[in-house]
């Protein structure tokens, strides 16, 4: 209780150590961006291990919430890739992202994310070696801006500790 | 559900406690609200703690048995140490806690300060302001030596926390504030002990659909051509606020209010938290305005949602410590 | 964690325990030499409910699938996991094997970790973690799947071909042959379309309009063929397997029983420019565009008829009728082909002079000009003059830079190759060498791409016959100006690549530009079937490969150039595989569509509408009397755009609900947050 | 909360009030005894902060309206009005007769209603059932059994068409939203004008009978007008009010009057000059600052005309002004000051810190008043003149209202697209806070006497001394009126009664 009112906990974030590596969630399309990468790993481009694909029909399918539920649940950084604007295999799918992803950046530039950290890009399916640099690049920005951890700054902040119920008897 | 307490009233009388923490008192009035019902509540219920109607302190309540309170409705959320001990007590002494309106249940408005820190805060108070004279740079501190011992005052928290953010919270009574029918439903449900007890954050007194459910006003299917801010422009009356350009956040907007905004000419501002299941309502909201854009090119795009004076202000008005995120870095 | 799902309902309990059995491919070394497969089926195999985690040599053998036979019902399994290959290639061999399984197809996971795991990361180890985290992810999906159930829609056994050209014609010829009733619709009042522009054909130098006319002739006498000429589709509806397409049909004008049709046009006063032969000749209001063409009766062009009726007396009024009003019909069809084609680049006013020098003309102007049958007799004369020199330009309208050339009017510039100018034109350039000896010819390019059988020939054969190439630089474009000493009308200043750019000047008698192709405008037919379209405004298949005759609109098929620029070998090609896969689909009686499609929760439906306006497919509409939103499953692709958009989680996508990707999110990142925060939902 | 084993020093006793109770927000009294049991300091503290001041910045000022209210949900009106005043400002726009008008009726109606919940559940108690009489009795509810259900009934009936004519406004009961920059969201058609005259009409009449029964409860008992007159609740601060161009009491606008300890004037000034006049100063012992008067100075808690402290409550308002704006209050106004300074004309200010309570009930009656006159203007219901836009350039700008428990002062800067960059807020309550802590202490040390046993009903009396302010802690809740008709019914014997009262309300 002796520490000033207006001392906010020391960043808990751990320090960026030797083997720390970059955790990137990736949301891609089917038709396009998928497919991309597949022709990327078919023409074996080597490109950094750091991000897990998880794959939709339609970029059109990608809701914010997934790319702000990634980060709230420890990822360093997001990539959101679709088919180029008018060359969508739902037509206008990846229109819904064109203007989402934009709006979604702000709110990211709010809560302090690092722009760097959020990445939305199209990519073909003849795309493979765009989309192998893109994940590349994506990992360097991510690996110099160091780990997010927002689990771990969130429980620093006192977010769910009065949840352990022994707690309560004061 | 029946309104007839006779069928809801338990034969012994409840013993009801109500305490607010970092909220405003529009909850307490909206709980009187429910008028003549109120006869009805005296009738099953006690109130055994209430800071601000009746002289119990908390050395009382302390010394009440665990579990001695059947319903204590909790408003406000967590903005100081204080309000998490107070929290802790009552959870240890209720049998069932409820978050009672939108600070309680999602940080409410107050919340708004997880997007600033605390020494930007205090600065904004106590140092960088127009009327102050502060030559010392004073700031409240937890604990103040006086000639005669300590002062104390309690810690100010980094960020807005929810009840069920440090405690377990059985019910949620969102809005800001609940509307008074809704509420009275509600607490005959749980007198009545129509809703399972113990059961976590089960939401009452609202319902799962959006306001759009409720709002009178017409949806003619066009897409935003351009976003209009209230002071600067007239809404065609009848007219769906969103599709006009006004910042509606109703289609992501629990509803049970009533839709009294929107009837008024003004937009939804999101008061009662999220519909529906959904957890996030700033991202619900983002994914849908920027879905219904009237843009063909990135760049139309960009420029429209360049339109949008304060996306993260506008669309988490009264949710940001239950979104994903809960607080900036 | 799914409880955060739904934080104030109360959890529906699962039906039955989750049973998963995941299997890991080593692909024969292509995985297992990076990835620890092993490693990953021990980490895997920890998990909760996962009841078997193996590893297999070649999943996707025959001993694979019946490994996995086995163990479902050995082992009672209810979820099944591959990791392999990616599942564009094998996810439909491994659903079958859980239906042979007696398992519902869709309680299958597919991971990627060759494609995009063992091929792409270098690091064993770190490779062996991803893979980990990539089939951990699955786990956590898998429990989340419902069995699913293809949806089948009964097929009327019936085509409409839209476009007389010869990928129309082909098409309907084929899926005539094939016993089904085609009803084929032309625009114009003629059928052949750009074909019936040439006159012999590379590769083989066939006579194109004897070729064409084989065609016809077999589509228009086959019993189960209707063919309706100068008709317009006006609107469709409906979906794969019941189409109804409003065709508005103008009258002719003339019937068979005009005979004396040389008289009939000649008494024609009103004239006005040939499409046939692109503006190198006029024609009169009736008319018929050549000799051999099909139907063998003129047409009245009513835009420029004025119905005097001098036509009329000539002939004493017999087969004409200037009285006749147009006509809409509806057509009733099973499935749909598209044979739209192309039109030829046009090119602007100034583009290498042209508009300015009347000796600039495009390689379909010449193909005219070269025509026996043509409007100089098969003379090539341009301009009222003998051509003695001549130039083509290459790549006019297509491979065009921006910056470098003039864009569209959609602001584009035609970056991609028109593929067909370059074997025509060398075509050309041979044609004239062999009938016009002593002419010279300047071809200027910026690359040679004769990519077809036989064509590379008529490169060498230009080349030996003293064509005489010039390279040029896309980024400085050569220039056409007039000829400052007067031997040549024009004159052509080009930067020659070959010659380690020197500037050379090309006086000539005439320039060709080699025209490109672009799409045939047919932006209502777009909209009316929902065509996806490529960055080069051509229509777009579903997969250039898995799928390329197929537009994602099920039930709608892509023949010839309206899909890209093609010759006619492609084209034929292209309909004949439209024709027999709209034929197999027909066979079938019946559609089977993909699951995947979204529902509304009408429970949470707040009829705020807003997935009306972002559904592609208009597949959405309100139910005024619940006030909320319905979803026609069969128009519905399965794009989950609305269950993304839906404020209030009311829609959601089969394959793909909220949480279902929701826990591949929470599983990928599991080792980053030990124990959940609370979000709203249970604490215990 | 104090913790259980907090350092007092060696041979001090402390005596922790904690919370403060029949308050709306948070307060704390600490009291430190000697040995002997005299008391040798007393802080009064506010533990509760809530930084809207910061989190407003990056907002659009046209929604600061709607945001503030969540400062107080008891007094919403009074921030939600004195912010769109503010954005009036920051647009520099004009606002069009007929919007002037709603938003003065609307925030005098609501002046009423926060008045008499005040009175009743918060004043009354301690003067109807005693200063030391059992705290369990000692609330609304023994009131009620004293004075009759009927009274329980009226005040019900007060708040319950106090709130129907806030939605009639704007939609909402609680937090309105209906005030936007430029004027109001939608004009009131002459059906919604009726049913506002009827309320407005038997607001005035429920003011009369208020005074009346100030006079039968208190002014009638000796002992009671004693206690205020010569018990320990005085102080000679300044006095702060609105005031119109004829120096009369104005709730919604005006200019800021503030009138020394004897009476004169010491300055006056428009809402944006508030800087020359006003500063705060911070204490580490609270959350709450300490206004001051700038031209006297901060010489720390002492009262006085050297002491730069003022006050800003319905007594000081009174003393700020000349008189009333209408018959009925001015007429209250008068027999105020003679009976307590012996000058009907106010110009002698009154400095009875237990008096606020009946300056209080003369403001109810003069917003009743108000309304009536409001309301019967045929302009009120003008289709066009609700609003005007604001298309000016957004810089900066003061709003200052008198919210109940004091002067209200909203100032934003914002940039050129009306995003907020700046706000500073001087709450009601604020002003008061250095005087309620004088109060505080002053009648802890004269109420607890050496060697004397500390008695709760000592402790309530202290607690009197704040009360007196309706204080609204860093504006925080302000709750009690609602939970008052709720207790009038718990302790209600009588059914028949009841159901009256049931038949009183209005169904909205």
């Amino acid at each position: 209780m002796s520490e000033p009112a207006n001392t906010a906990p020391a960043d808990p974030r751990p320090a960026a150590g030797p083997n720390w590596q970059p955790r990137i969630i990736g949301f891609l399309c089917y038709w396009c961006s998928y497919t991309g990468a597949d022709m990327a790993g078919t023409a074996r481009m080597k490109y950094p291990p750091n991000v897990d694909i998880i794959r939709v029909m339609c970029s059109g399918r990608i809701d914010p919430e997934l790319v702000t539920t990634a980060f709230a649940r420890g990822a360093d950084g997001v990539l959101v890739c679709g088919c180029h604007i008018g060359d969508c295999h739902y037509i206008t799918g990846n229109h819904k992202t064109m203007a989402r992803m934009p709006l979604l950046k702000r709110i990211l530039l709010d809560m302090g994310i690092e722009p760097e950290r959020f990445r939305h890009e199209w990519v073909s399916a003849a795309e493979g070696e765009k989309f192998s640099k893109l994940v590349a690049e994506l990992t360097e920005q991510v690996r110099r801006l160091g780990p997010l951890d927002w689990p771990g700054l969130m429980r620093a902040r006192g977010v769910g500790h009065g949840m352990d119920l022994k707690a309560w008897g004061e | 559900m029946s309104t007839n307490p006779n069928n809801a009233a338990p034969v012994a009388k409840l013993k009801i406690a109500k305490y607010w923490a970092a909220s405003c008192g529009g909850c307490d009035i909206s709980l009187l609200e429910i008028g003549p019902n109120l006869l009805e509540l005296i009738k099953i219920a006690d109130v055994v703690f209430w800071p601000c109607a009746a002289d119990f302190k908390y050395e009382d309540v302390r010394n009440y048995p665990d579990g001695y309170i059947d319903l204590c409705f909790y408003n406000g959320g967590i903005r100081n140490s204080e309000q998490e001990e107070v929290a802790r007590l009552l959870r240890r002494k209720s049998k069932s806690l409820i978050a009672y309106g939108q600070c309680a249940v999602d940080g409410g408005i107050p919340a708004l300060a997880n997007l600033k820190t605390v020494k930007g805060i205090f600065n904004a108070s106590y140092h960088d302001n127009p009327s102050i004279d502060n030559p010392a740079g004073v700031e409240p501190q937890p604990v103040t030596p006086s000639e005669y011992g300590d002062l104390e005052i309690p810690r100010f928290y980094p960020q807005v926390l929810r009840l069920k953010d440090v405690v377990p919270v059985d019910y949620e009574i969102p809005g800001c504030p609940p509307q008074s029918d809704r509420v009275w439903e509600a607490i005959l449900a749980l007198a009545g002990g129509q809703v399972p007890l113990q059961n976590r954050n089960v939401k009452v007194a609202c319902y799962d659909k959006a306001v759009c459910d409720e709002c009178k006003l017409e949806k003619r299917n066009v897409r935003i051509k351009e976003f209009k801010r209230v002071h600067t422009s007239i809404p065609e009356p009848g007219w769906c606020l969103l599709e006009q350009g006004y910042l509606c956040v109703g289609p992501a907007t629990r509803s049970g209010c009533g839709a009294l905004c929107p009837a008024a000419g003004m937009p939804c501002e999101g008061c009662y938290g999220p519909a529906g299941d959904v957890v996030d309502q700033g991202t619900a909201m983002v994914s849908a305005i920027a879905s219904m854009l009237d843009a063909r090119t990135e760049e139309q795009a960009q420029e429209l949602i360049d339109q949008i004076a304060d996306p993260t202000g506008t669309f988490y008005r009264f949710t940001l410590a239950s979104s994903h995120l809960k607080a900036r870095k | 964690m799914t409880a955060d799902r739904h934080p104030h309902r109360p959890q529906s309990p699962p039906a039955e325990a989750i049973r998963i059995g995941v299997f890991i491919c080593h692909c024969g070394g292509n995985i297992s030499d990076v990835v620890d497969v092993r490693r990953v089926a021990e980490e895997v195999g920890r998990l909760p409910d996962v009841v078997l985690s193996t590893t297999h040599m070649f999943m996707c053998s025959d001993p694979g699938q019946m490994l996995i036979e086995e163990k479902i019902r050995e082992l009672g399994l209810n979820r099944v996991i591959v990791a392999a290959c990616s599942p564009t290639l094998h996810q439909l061999t491994f659903r079958r094997t859980l239906g042979r399984a007696g398992l519902n197809q869709y309680l299958f996971e597919h991971v990627n970790i060759r494609e995009q795991v063992s091929w792409v990361v270098e690091d064993k180890a770190a490779a062996t973690l991803k893979a980990t985290r990539l089939v951990r992810a699955a786990v956590g999906r898998i429990r989340h799947l419902q069995p699913l159930a293809k949806r089948r829609i009964m097929i009327h056994p019936s085509a409409l071909v839209i476009g007389g050209g010869v990928a129309g014609l082909v098409a309907t010829r084929d899926l005539a042959k094939r016993g089904m009733r085609v009803t084929l619709v032309e625009n114009t009042p003629f059928l052949g379309g750009r074909m019936a522009q040439l006159y012999t054909l590379f590769p083989s130098n066939e006579d194109a309009k004897e070729l064409l006319g084989k065609l016809i002739a077999e589509v228009v006498h086959h019993p189960l063929v209707t063919v309706h000429t100068s008709a317009q589709v006006m609107s469709s509806s409906g979906i794969v397997g019941d189409f109804r397409t409003k065709l508005r049909i103008s009258p002719r004008g003339v019937d068979k029983r005009l005979t004396q049709v040389g008289i009939a046009m000649a008494a024609c006063p009103e004239e006005t420019i040939s499409e046939y032969n692109f503006g190198l000749t006029r024609r009169k209001a009736i008319y018929m565009p050549y000799p051999g063409c099909w139907p063998q009766m003129p047409a009245i062009d009513w835009r420029s008829c004025t119905k005097c009726g001098k036509c009329q007396a000539v002939v004493g009024g017999k087969g004409i009728d200037l009285a006749q009003e147009p006509k809409e019909i509806e057509i009733h069809s099973g499935v749909i082909v598209l044979a739209t084609g192309y039109d030829p680049y046009e090119p602007m006013f100034g583009e290498y002079g042209s508009g300015i020098f009347p000796e600039v003309i495009t390689l379909q102007q010449l193909i005219r000009i070269l025509d026996p049958e043509g409007p100089t007799a098969g003379q090539f004369v341009v301009n009222g003059r003998p051509v003695r020199s001549m130039a083509f330009i290459h790549c006019a309208g297509a491979r065009q830079y921006e910056g470098i050339n003039m864009p569209q009017p959609s602001g584009k510039v035609n970056d991609y190759c028109a593929r067909t100018c370059c074997t025509a034109a060398l075509h050309q350039a041979n044609e004239i060498k062999e009938r016009f000896p002593g002419i010279e010819i300047y071809d200027i390019y910026q690359d040679i791409r004769t990519y077809g059988r036989g064509h590379e020939n008529y490169y060498e054969r230009a080349s030996e016959r003293g064509v005489i190439f010039i390279r040029f630089d896309p980024m400085r474009l050569p220039k056409v100006r007039h000829d400052p000493r007067g031997e040549k009308p024009v004159v052509i200043m080009v930067q020659d690549m070959l010659t380690n750019r020197m500037d050379v000047e090309v006086p000539v008698d005439v320039v060709v530009l080699a025209t490109g192709v672009m799409p045939h405008d047919i932006s209502e037919l777009v909209d009316m079937y929902k065509c996806a379209v490529g960055y080069d405004s051509f229509l777009l298949e579903v997969h250039p490969k898995l799928r390329p005759v197929e537009l994602a609109v099920s039930g709608v098929f892509l023949a010839g150039s309206c899909q890209g620029p093609m010759d006619i070998t492609e084209c034929s090609a292209a309909a004949a595989a439209a024709a027999s896969k709209a034929a197999a689909l027909i066979a079938q009686g019946q559609v089977e569509m993909d699951p995947f499609i979204a529902r509304v929760n009408e429970d949470l439906c707040s009829g705020c509408q807003t997935c009306l306006t972002v559904c592609p497919y208009e597949a959405i509409t309100r139910d005024p009397r619940k006030g909320v939103a319905v979803i026609n499953e069969a128009l519905c692709t399965g794009c989950g755009t609305c269950a993304a958009t839906c404020p209030s989680n009311a829609i959601q996508q089969f394959g793909f609900t909220d949480t279902q990707v929701m826990a591949e999110v929470e599983m990928l990142l599991a080792d980053m947050m030990p124990e959940p925060l609370p979000t709203g939902g249970s604490h215990e | 909360m104090t913790t259980p084993h907090v350092h007092t020093k060696e041979g001090y006793r402390r005596i922790s009030i904690d919370p403060i109770t029949r308050l709306e927000g948070h307060g704390k009294i600490d009291i430190f005894l000697d040995a002997e049991g005299a008391v040798a300091d007393c802080y009064f503290q506010v533990p509760e902060l809530r930084g809207f001041e910061k989190f407003c910045e990056g907002r659009p000022v046209e929604d600061l309206p709607r945001i503030t209210p969540r400062i107080c949900g008891v007094c919403p009106e009074a921030h939600h009005m004195a912010s769109a005043k503010a954005c009036d400002a920051v647009y520099g726009v004009e606002l069009p007769p007929t919007a002037r008008m709603l938003r003065e009726l609307q925030y005098n109606i609501f002046f009423v209603t926060d008045h008499t919940t005040h009175f009743y559940a918060l004043g009354a108690p301690d003067f109807v059932m005693g200063p030391d009489s059992d705290p369990a009795t000692r609330n609304i509810i023994g009131v009620i059994g004293k004075v009759g259900v009927e009274i329980g009934g009226q005040v019900i009936q007060c708040r319950a068409w106090g709130h129907e004519a806030a939605a009639i406004f704007g939609g909402k009961r609680v937090n309105p939203v209906n005030a936007i920059p430029g004027g109001m969201s939608k004009p009131i058609s002459q059906a919604e004008r009726e049913r506002l005259e009827e309320i407005a009409r038997w607001m005035v009449d429920f003011g009369k009978f208020t005074l009346k029964l100030f006079h039968d409860l208190v002014l009638a008992n000796p002992a009671y007008l004693d206690l205020i007159v010569n018990g320990p609740y005085i102080h000679r601060t300044y006095s702060m009010g609105l005031v119109d161009e004829n120096n009369k009491v104005n709730f919604y606008e005006g200019q800021v009057r503030v009138v020394d300890p004897d009476g004169v004037e010491f300055c006056r000034y428009a809402p944006h000059e508030y800087m020359d006049h006003i500063a705060e100063r911070v204490e580490p012992w609270s959350y709450l600052k300490f206004p001051y008067l700038k031209g006297v100075g901060w010489k720390g808690l002492v009262d006085g005309k050297e002491s730069g402290v003022y006050r800003a409550t319905p007594q000081s308002r009174l003393n700020a002004a000349d008189g009333m704006s209408t018959p009925v209050a001015q007429e209250a106004y008068e027999e105020y000051f003679e009976t307590l300074t012996g000058d009907r004309s106010g110009r002698t200010p009154v400095h009875h810190t237990l008096a606020i309570h009946w300056a209080r009930v003369v403001e109810m009656v003069n917003a009743a008043e108000r309304a009536l006159e409001l309301i019967r203007n045929p302009e009120i219901t003008h289709p066009e003149n609700y609003r005007t836009l604001c298309l000016g350039t957004p810089r900066e700008g003061v709003g200052i209202v008198e919210a109940p428990r004091g002067t209200l002062t909203h100032h934003y800067v914002t940039d050129d697209n009306g995003i907020v960059k700046k706000v500073n807020l001087i709450v009601g309550t604020t002003n008061n806070n250095a005087a309620i802590c004088m109060s505080v202490k002053k009648a802890a040390q004269s109420l607890i006497r050496r060697g004397g046993e500390v008695k709760e009903g000592i402790l309530n009396m202290i607690e009197m001394a704040f009360r007196a302010y309706d204080p609204c802690y860093g504006c925080a809740t302000h709750s009690l009126p609602g939970q008052m008709p709720l207790i009038v019914r718990i302790r209600r014997p009588d059914g028949e009664v009841i159901r009256e009262i049931r038949r009183d309300r209005p169904t909205a």
